[in-house]
C-alpha cells in the first residue's frame, strides 16, 4: 500500500502533525491481552459483583426485572441489525427500517397516540425532550413538573430546560401524588407544559384525568411519563387526553444491564409531528410502486437543519428499541396484558403481606401497579446488609436518590417474582433489625 | 431468496402468542380492587398475535434484507464503521454486568465501578485530560454535556451571561450547532481555508469577548489533521475561550496525538465508533466526555470515585451541571469499550490508528485519477471526493451511491461535509483486508466508467437490491409513520 | 444482495489471522526435545490466513445463501422440520451442561445424570416400553443398535444363526435395509398394499423360522397408520421374531397411541425430528431407543441408573451387544430434547400429534385438485402426493421441486418413498401457521398450472437463487471434492 | 382447517388408529412449564453439576478442554445453518454446501490426505468405519487393532465389526505403544486393516512410519486415529503414508458437552472415495458456468443404494463441522501450530514438575504430545475427591474405562491450562494423600 500512496513508512503520513501536538511516550495503558486472557480477566471483574442472577431483584425506580423471551436473542444478535449503522441507505436496509416502523406502529397502539420516533437516549431525556417539544410547539418557556416524578428525571429536566432559557417548577407532591390544587394555582397562559408520570415514582397512580383537563384548560400540553408495561392493564395516555407520551422503554425486553442501554421513547399527537425530535422511519414506494421504509421528515434534525433542529440528537438507541419490538411481537396483545397482571398481582400481594409487619409501612395507601414506597424506620446501609445477606435487594433507597424520608425506599415485584421468593422477602423486610 | 416482509401487523391471528407466562402463583385479587376503573384499561393494546415461530421468522427475514459490517465492507465516512470484535460481545452479556440493577448497593456492583473507574482513567489517558463522565448515550449527547460545561464554567467566572457564542466550522457535523443551540448558544460559523483546516484569519475576526468556545474535530470532518491546532487554540484561548474536541474522528489519533495536548479542554469520543461498540443499526452508543482539571468540578452527577472502602458513587459535586440522562451511562457500551482498550493495549490502539489513516490513504490514492479530490494532501483515517466531474454528466453523487448498492457494497457517506460540491466521504477504518479495498476500487471505477458511458444506468441504480430507489419526497410529503388496519384507513 | 462467496481458501494473505492465543507461560523446551523429528510436521497445514472480520464475514454471507426453518416453510417429508424452540438453546448452552468433561467424577455431573435419567424415563413412557439408551446419535444409529439387540436376543436364544432375515416394507427409509446390512442381516422386502398398509399376505409367506425381525413406520412413510397392526405384530412374534418401531414419524402418535402397545419391541426416536432439536444443516440429531423388559439386559454400555448414593453410569451389563460410540451420548441433544418435553407435558405432546395431523390433512385437501393422491385416505402427519399427472406434459417432480424454491419456499422430500411414482412428501408439521401453509397451497397451485402453460419455465427453474440448477451428473463423474490451489491443478 | 377436510374434529382424523392401540390415558410426565419456570428448572439442574468453568479441567482421553475463539458462535449461531436440513435443495443451501466443502479441504490440508466425508458421528464409530472400508477395499476381512488405541474406540470397533462377520485382533502394547513385534508376528496377506491410534490413548506417539511399511508390505490399509490439534506440531498422516486417517474433531471448537455432540471425520486417500460412509461435497456447475456445490457420490449412499450402502449413515454431525471449519478458519495455519505448540509446552511443563513428585510416576517414558499417563498409586474415588476439594479434576480414570493398573490416570493440559494452574495441580496432585 505504501508504495501505491508514494511514502516509504506509515509515519510520513502523520508527518503534518506538529512536533509539539504529538505524543511523546506510548499511552500509559495496561498491555494488551489475547482473547481467552481478557475473557478470563472479564469474569474476574464481573465475578465481583452480584447481579440479579445471583440475589432477588425487589428494586424498580425506573429500571425493572422483567421477564425477557429467550427467543430474542436470537432476534437481536442477528449481525445484519446488530453491526449495521443508521438506515441511511434505504434499498439496503429495509431489514432495520421496517423494524423501526413497526417499533413506531407498536408504541402508538401502546400510547393510543398517533406518531412515535425511532427512540431517544432513555426515558429522562425523553421527558425532557417532550418538555422542549411542549415549549417549541406553545411558544411559552415555564414548564410545570409534578414532584412525584422520579427525581432523576426532574433533574435531568431541569439540566435540559435550564440551558435552554425555560423555567422549570415542581408540584408538590400531595400524599405520594400531584397535588391537584397545587398545579391549578401555578397553572396559567404561560404554561407550555405539565410534565406527570404515571405511575409515578412512588408507584402510584395519578389523577391523569383531572390533570389533562386542568392543562388543556390552559392551552398547554400534557406530557405523560409512563411505564410501558404498565400499559397492558392501565389506560393509554391517548385516552386521558395526553398530547406527548414519553417513557423508559427497558422493560420491553432489554437487559438491567447497570443502567443502560436503554431506549426513551416518545408518543405524540399527530399535529406534533414536526416538532418530534430524532429519527422517524416512513413508508413510500419505489419506482415500480413496491412498498418500502425510509428515513423520513428529516428535515427536523440536526444533519438538515443544523442549529435549527428539534434536537441533537443522531445516534440513538435502535437496538435496544429493536429489542422493546421484538418482546411486544413475541408476547403480544395477550401476553403484554398477562405481563401486567401478573406483575400487579406480585406487587400487591407483596403489598398485602406486609401490612401489619413491624419492619415497614407504607408511604402512602394509594393505588399502585407494580411498585410502592415504603418506610423501613432503618438505616439504608443496615438494611442492605440485612438484605443482602438474606439474597435480596431492593431500592433505590430515598438517600440514594435525594429523596426524604432518608429511610424511604422503593419495593417492586414484577411478574418474575415467585411467591416463594416474595414469601421469604417480606420474612426479611418485614421485620425490625433488632427484632 | 430475499423479498420483502409483510409487516407484522399483516400477520398472525387471535390468541396465538410468541410467549407463554409462568401461572399467577400467589393469591390474585380482581383488578378493580388494585386499580380505581377509570385507570383500567379498556381495550387491549392491538399488538400482534405471532407465534415464536412467526415471531423469529420475521425478523430473521427482515435481517436478511439488512447490509451490515458483518456482511460487507461499509466505509461510511465519519461513521468509524470498524469491526466489533465477538468477545466484547460476550463480555458485555456475562451476568455478572448484563444483570446488574442500577441501584443495587455499591458492594454488590465493585467490579462494575471498576470498570467504570478505569476507562475513565484510560479514556483520560487518550485525551490528555484529567477527569471524565462516562454518562453521555452518543456523541451528541457527549457535546451538549461538553457545552454545558463551558457554560459553567464561564458562568462561574461570572461571563456567562456575555459568552454567547460557540464557533463552529463550517464542515462540522450537524449535530455540533444543533448542540450549541440546545445549550442556548448562538452558532457561529468559520470558513475553512483552502488546505482545508479551519481559517484563521475568519477565526481571528470571530473571536472575542462574547467567545464560549470553538468546537473542532481534529482531523476534522475532511479527514485532514489542522496543522494549525495549536495557533487555533491559542486564539481562544486567549480570549477566555475554552476548546471543545468532537472525537468523532479519534480513530486518526490514539496514541499518536492527544486532544489534551493540542490545546483541547473538552473531549467528548464515541465509543460507538472508536472503541468499536457495535452500532446496532443505529444506537446505542456512548459518547463519555473528558475534561481538564479545572473543568472537573462541573462534570454531571454521578462521578465514579475510589475510596477507602471501595469504589462508589459520588453524587457530592457542589458545582454540577447535574444530571443528563438517568442512572450512569449506557453501561453496556462501557464495558465493551473497555474490554477493547483492554485487548489492544496502547501498542495496539496505536496501530490501530496508523492503519486506519494507511487505508485511507490508499484508497484516496487509488480513486484520485476518477473523481476530483478537493484537497490533495496526506488524509488522516478518511478523506473526501467530489462527484463534481460525474456531475457534467447529469450522474451525482446519489446515484454513484445507490449504484454501488448493486455491487454489493455499502456506500460511503454523500454530501457531507456540506462545504464539498458533491461530496463522498469515505472512511475504510483499520479493520477491513486489502481485498475489500481493492474490491470497492474495483466497483468504484466501474462507476465512474459508468457515469461517463452509461449514465442512465447509475441514475436508475439501484437494480440489484429488494426494492429500488425510494420515494424520498412522497415519504415526507405524505407521511406513513405506522402501520394501519386497513378496516381503519 | 446475496451473492456467491469465495471459497475461504481464496481470501486471506500470509501471517493474518482471526484469534490470537494467550502467550506461552511456562518455560519452553524445543520441540525436537520433546518430539523425536520424524514425527515433527515439516510443513505446517496450508490453512486459510483470515483476520476476525473476514472469517465471519464469510460464513455471515454464506449463512445468507441458506434457507432454513428460521427463515421459511420446510415441508420436506419425513424430515419433521419443526420451529426449534430457542429456550432450548439457551438451556443446552448453560457452562452448567455444555461444559462438562465426559469423564468428570460422577458427583460433579449428578445433575446432567438426573437428566439423562429422566429424559429415558420419559422416552419409554412415550414409546411405552421398559429402558432405553440415549447413545445412538442419530436415527439410523438407533436402527444399528436396535437390530443389534434384536440379534442379541436370538443369539441368546441359540437361534442368532439361524434368524438371519429382517424384513422390511418395500417403502421403508434407506437406512432402515443399510442397518439391517450393517448388522449382518440379509433384508427380504414386504410390499405395500392398495391401501398403502403393508401387505399382509405377503408378510405371511415372508416370514418364518429365518425371520429375526420386522422394521416398520408407524405412521408409514406414505403417512398413513397401518391399521393391522396389530396382526402384522402377531405374525411376527407368532414366528419368533421382534418387531422393531423407526420412530422417525414418531410426530404422529405422541400420546395418540404408544409404539409398545402396538406391539413393538424397539423403538428409536429422532430427537432432531419429534423433539425438536435442530438440524444444524445436517446434524447433529439423536436417536435413542427403547426396549422392552426383556431387551434391557443387552443394551449397549453404559446406562445411567439411580443408585442410594445418586445418579451413576452402570457399565456392568453382562449381555450387552458393547458399544456403539465413545461417552454417553449426543448429550447436548438431550439437554434440548428433555426441556422440549418438560416444556410441553403430556398435554402440550399430545397437542403437537394432533396439529401435526391437522395440517398434513389441511394440506393434502388443498392440494388434492391438483395432484395425484395415490392414497385417499386421512393421512397423518404428513402425506404423498405424485408428480404423475404433471410428467404427462413433461414435467417431473423435481422440476416442480425446483421450481418452488423461486416461490421463496423449501421443496417437499421428493422421490421417496420409492414406490409412489414421482413422490411429494409433504410434511408440514404443528408449528407452521396457517398462513404458510396457505402460501404453500398457493405456489404448489400455481405451479401445477405453470406445468401446465408453461412447462419450460418449470423445467428450467430455479431462476431466482444464486445459483441455477446445478450439474448433478458432472459433480459425481468429475468430481471435485475439495478446493485446490490454481498453483497445483 | 376442519372443514376443508371434511372433519367435524381432529379426533376423527384418528379414527382409523384402532382401539386397541389408542392411548388409554394421558401421558405419565410431568405438566407442561412455561419458559421462564422450565429455565429456572435447567438452572437448578446445571447447578446440581460442577463444571469445566467451576473446576479446572485436566481431563483428556478423547475430548478435551481447548480453548475456541468467541466470534465461532456468532458464525454457528447463524440461523441459517442452525435451523436446516441436510442440503437436498443445493440452489437454496449453498450455504452449507460451500462450509462443508470447505470443511473438507480442511481436513485434507490437516492430513495431507485426499478426499474428506462431511463427517460421521463421533471418533469411535469413525474408526469403525474406517476398518469396513479396509475390509471392503481388500476383500479381506480380519482387522488388527492396537491396545493402545482408546479403550472405547476399541469396544466401538468391536461391536460394529463383530455384526459383520469380521475378526478383530488386538495388537499387545509394550511400554505404552504398540508392539512392533507383535504387529509383525500377527499381520497376513489376510489382514485387511490396522488400526493406530497416535497420538495414542496414553498420550504416547507411535512409530507410524514403521507401522506404514509393514501394513503396506501386507496389502493391509493402515488406518490412524488422529487429534487433529496434534496435527499443528505432527507430521500428518498422509506424510507417513496412512491410507485413511480418523478422529474426533471436538477439539476443534466443540464444548465438551459431556461427550456429545462431537464429530467423526474421516479422510482417505484418492482410490477408496468410493468406500467412503457418509456424505460428501462436491464443486460443479450452473447451467451459466457459474460455481456451486451439491451433495455428491450419492450411490454409495444409503437412500440410493439401501442395503449395499457403504455406510448406514444419513443425518451426520454438521454443525458440529460447522464449529471445526470455522474454527480452523479463525486460527488459521499459525494458529492451529500454536495450539498444538502452546499444548504441548503446558503438558510437558506439567510432566517435568510431577517428575520426582512423590504422589505420580508416569506409565511408560515414551515422548507423548498433550496427556500422559500416571499411575497415582491411590484409590480413585479418594483421588478425585482431593483433586475436587482443591478445584481440579483429570482422567479418565484407568477403572472408569476398564484398563488396568487400577490407579492409573490420564492427565492432560491444553493451552488453556494456566501455569499457575499447573503448578496448583501439581502441589495437590504430586502428594501422596497421606503425605
Ligand atoms: C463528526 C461527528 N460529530 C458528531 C457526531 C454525532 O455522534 P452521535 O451520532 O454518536 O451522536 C457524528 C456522528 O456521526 C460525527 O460524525
Ligand atoms: C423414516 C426414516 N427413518 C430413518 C431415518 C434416519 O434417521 P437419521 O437421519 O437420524 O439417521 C430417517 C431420516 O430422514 C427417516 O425419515
Amino acid at each position: 500500500m505504501l508504495s501505491v500512496i508514494g511514502v516509504s513508512s506509515i509515519s510520513e503520513l502523520f508527518a503534518d502533525i506538529p512536533e509539539a501536538v504529538r505524543a511523546k511516550a506510548p499511552l500509559d495503558l495496561p498491555e494488551g491481552m489475547a482473547e481467552a486472557t481478557l475473557l478470563q480477566h472479564m469474569i474476574a471483574l464481573g465475578a465481583k459483583n452480584q447481579s440479579a442472577d445471583d440475589l432477588v431483584c425487589f428494586a424498580g425506580g425506573g429500571a425493572y426485572d422483567h421477564l425477557i423471551p429467550t427467543a430474542l436473542k436470537t432476534i437481536v444478535s442477528r449481525s445484519e441489525f446488530y453491526t449495521a449503522y443508521t438506515p441511511y441507505q434505504a434499498e439496503i436496509s429495509q431489514g432495520v427500517l421496517q423494524t423501526i416502523f413497526e417499533f413506531q406502529t407498536l408504541l402508538c397502539q401502546l400510547t393510543g397516540l398517533d406518531v412515535a420516533n425511532a427512540s431517544v437516549y432513555e426515558g429522562a431525556s425523553a421527558l425532557a425532550e417532550g418538555a422542549i417539544m411542549a415549549c417549541s410547539h406553545t411558544g411559552r418557556s415555564r414548564v410545570l413538573i409534578s414532584a412525584t416524578c422520579h427525581p432523576e428525571y426532574r433533574h435531568v429536566v431541569r439540566t435540559y430546560l435550564s440551558h435552554q432559557g425555560i423555567a422549570v417548577e415542581e408540584i408538590p407532591a400531595q400524599d405520594g401524588a400531584l397535588s391537584l390544587e397545587a398545579l391549578q394555582d401555578m397553572i396559567g397562559d404561560d404554561v407550555a407544559g405539565v410534565l406527570v408520570q404515571h405511575p409515578n415514582f412512588y408507584g402510584h397512580l395519578e389523577s391523569v384525568h383531572r390533570v389533562s383537563e386542568v392543562v388543556h384548560q390552559h392551552g398547554a400540553l400534557f406530557v405523560v411519563s409512563v411505564d410501558p408495561i404498565s400499559l397492558g392493564v392501565l389506560e393509554p395516555p391517548g385516552a386521558y387526553g395526553a398530547d406527548i407520551a414519553v417513557g423508559e422503554g427497558q422493560s420491553l425486553g432489554n437487559t438491567l444491564s447497570y443502567g443502560g442501554p436503554y431506549l426513551g421513547f416518545l408518543v405524540a399527537k399527530e399535529s406534533l409531528v414536526r416538532r418530534i425530535p430524532g429519527r422517524i422511519v416512513g413508508q413510500t414506494v419505489d419506482a415500480q410502486g413496491r412498498r418500502g421504509f425510509t428515513l423520513t421528515l428529516q428535515a427536523r434534525e440536526q444533519h438538515i437543519r443544523r442549529q435549527r433542529a428539534t434536537s441533537n440528537i443522531c445516534t440513538n438507541q435502535a437496538l435496544n428499541a429493536l429489542c422493546a419490538t421484538a418482546y411486544l411481537v413475541l408476547v403480544g396483545k395477550e401476553g403484554l396484558r398477562e405481563a401486567a397482571y401478573l406483575s400487579l398481582q406480585k406487587a400487591h400481594y407483596l403489598e398485602r403481606e406486609l401490612r401489619g409487619r413491624a419492619g415497614v409501612r407504607r408511604l402512602a395507601d394509594r393505588p399502585f401497579f407494580k411498585e410502592f414506597a415504603v418506610q423501613t424506620g432503618e438505616d439504608p446501609h443496615e438494611l442492605d446488609k440485612r438484605l443482602l445477606s438474606a439474597g435480596f435487594f431492593a431500592g433505590p433507597h430515598f438517600a440514594h436518590v435525594g429523596l426524604q424520608p432518608e429511610d424511604g425506599l422503593i419495593v417492586c415485584a414484577t411478574e418474575a417474582r415467585t411467591k416463594d421468593e416474595i414469601d421469604r422477602f417480606v420474612d426479611v423486610i418485614g421485620v425490625h433489625a433488632d427484632g | 431468496m430475499a423479498e420483502t416482509v409483510p409487516v407484522i401487523f399483516e400477520e398472525g391471528s387471535p390468541q396465538r402468542r410468541g410467549y407463554r407466562f409462568p401461572k399467577c402463583d400467589v393469591p390474585e385479587i380482581p383488578l378493580e380492587e388494585a386499580i380505581p376503573t377509570e385507570h383500567i384499561r379498556k381495550e387491549p393494546a392491538p399488538l400482534p398475535e405471532v407465534s415464536e415461530l412467526q415471531a423469529v421468522r420475521h425478523f430473521v427475514r427482515l435481517s436478511r434484507l439488512n447490509y451490515a459490517v458483518d456482511v460487507g465492507f461499509y466505509p461510511l465516512g465519519s461513521c468509524t464503521m470498524k469491526y466489533n470484535p465477538k468477545v466484547n460481545e460476550e463480555a458485555a452479556s456475562m451476568p455478572g454486568f448484563s444483570r446488574l440493577h442500577p441501584y443495587q448497593p455499591f458492594e454488590t456492583v465493585q467490579g462494575a465501578l471498576e470498570l467504570m473507574y478505569h476507562l475513565e482513567r484510560f479514556l483520560c489517558e487518550i485525551a490528555g485530560l484529567h477527569r471524565a463522565t462516562l454518562q453521555p448515550a452518543a456523541g451528541a449527547h457527549g457535546e451538549l454535556v461538553g457545552l454545558m460545561l463551558m457554560r459553567a464554567y464561564h458562568d462561574q467566572k461570572g461571563e456567562g451571561s456575555t459568552r454567547r457564542k460557540v464557533l463552529i466550522p463550517d464542515a462540522a457535523h450537524g449535530t455540533n450547532p444543533a448542540s450549541a443551540a440546545m445549550c442556548g448558544y448562538q452558532v457561529v460559523e468559520i470558513p475553512t481555508d483552502r488546505r482545508g483546516g479551519m481559517d484563521l484569519e475568519a477565526l481571528r475576526k470571530a473571536v472575542g469577548p462574547d467567545t464560549a468556545g470553538l468546537m473542532l474535530t481534529n482531523p476534522n470532518t475532511l479527514g485532514l489533521f489542522d496543522e494549525q491546532i495549536h495557533q487555533l487554540a491559542e486564539l481562544v484561548h486567549d480570549a477566555g475561550g475554552l476548546l471543545y474536541y468532537d472525537g468523532a474522528n479519534a480513530n486518526a489519533i490514539l496514541g499518536i496525538s492527544r486532544p489534551g495536548d493540542m490545546g483541547f479542554d473538552i473531549v467528548h469520543f464515541n465509543l460507538h465508533k472508536t472503541f468499536s461498540t457495535p452500532h446496532g443499526g443505529g444506537g446505542p452508543g456512548a459518547g463519555p466526555v473528558a475534561v481538564s482539571k479545572e473543568l472537573a468540578q462541573f462534570l454531571p452527577v454521578p462521578v465514579v470515585d475510589k475510596t477507602e472502602s471501595g469504589y462508589t458513587l459520588n453524587y457530592n459535586l457542589p458545582n454540577t451541571i447535574g444530571r443528563v440522562r438517568s442512572f450512569y451511562g449506557n453501561f453496556g457500551m462501557l464495558v465493551r469499550a473497555y474490554a477493547y482498550i483492554r485487548t489492544h493495549g496502547p501498542d495496539g490502539l496505536r496501530r490501530v490508528s496508523e492503519h486506519a489513516v494507511l487505508h485511507a490513504n490508499y484508497l484516496m490514492r487509488k480513486l484520485q485519477p476518477y473523481f476530483d479530490l478537493p484537497f490533495d494532501r496526506h488524509c488522516k483515517h478518511e478523506f473526501v471526493l467530489s462527484g463534481r466531474r460525474q456531475k457534467r454528466n447529469g450522474v451525482r453523487t446519489l446515484d454513484m451511491a445507490k449504484r454501488l448498492l448493486d455491487y454489493g457494497i455499502h456506500s460511503p457517506t454523500v454530501y457531507f461535509p456540506l462545504i464539498v460540491d458533491e461530496a463522498i466521504m469515505i472512511e475504510p477504518t483499520e479493520t477491513e483486508p486489502i481485498e475489500a479495498l481493492d474490491e470497492f476500487v474495483e466497483a468504484m471505477i466501474a462507476i465512474a466508467q459508468e457515469a461517463q458511458e452509461e449514465p442512465e444506468r447509475v441514475k436508475g441504480a439501484p437494480h440489484h437490491t429488494v426494492v429500488g430507489r425510494l420515494d424520498e419526497t412522497r415519504a415526507a410529503r405524505q407521511p406513513v409513520l405506522r402501520w394501519r388496519s386497513p378496516d381503519c384507513v
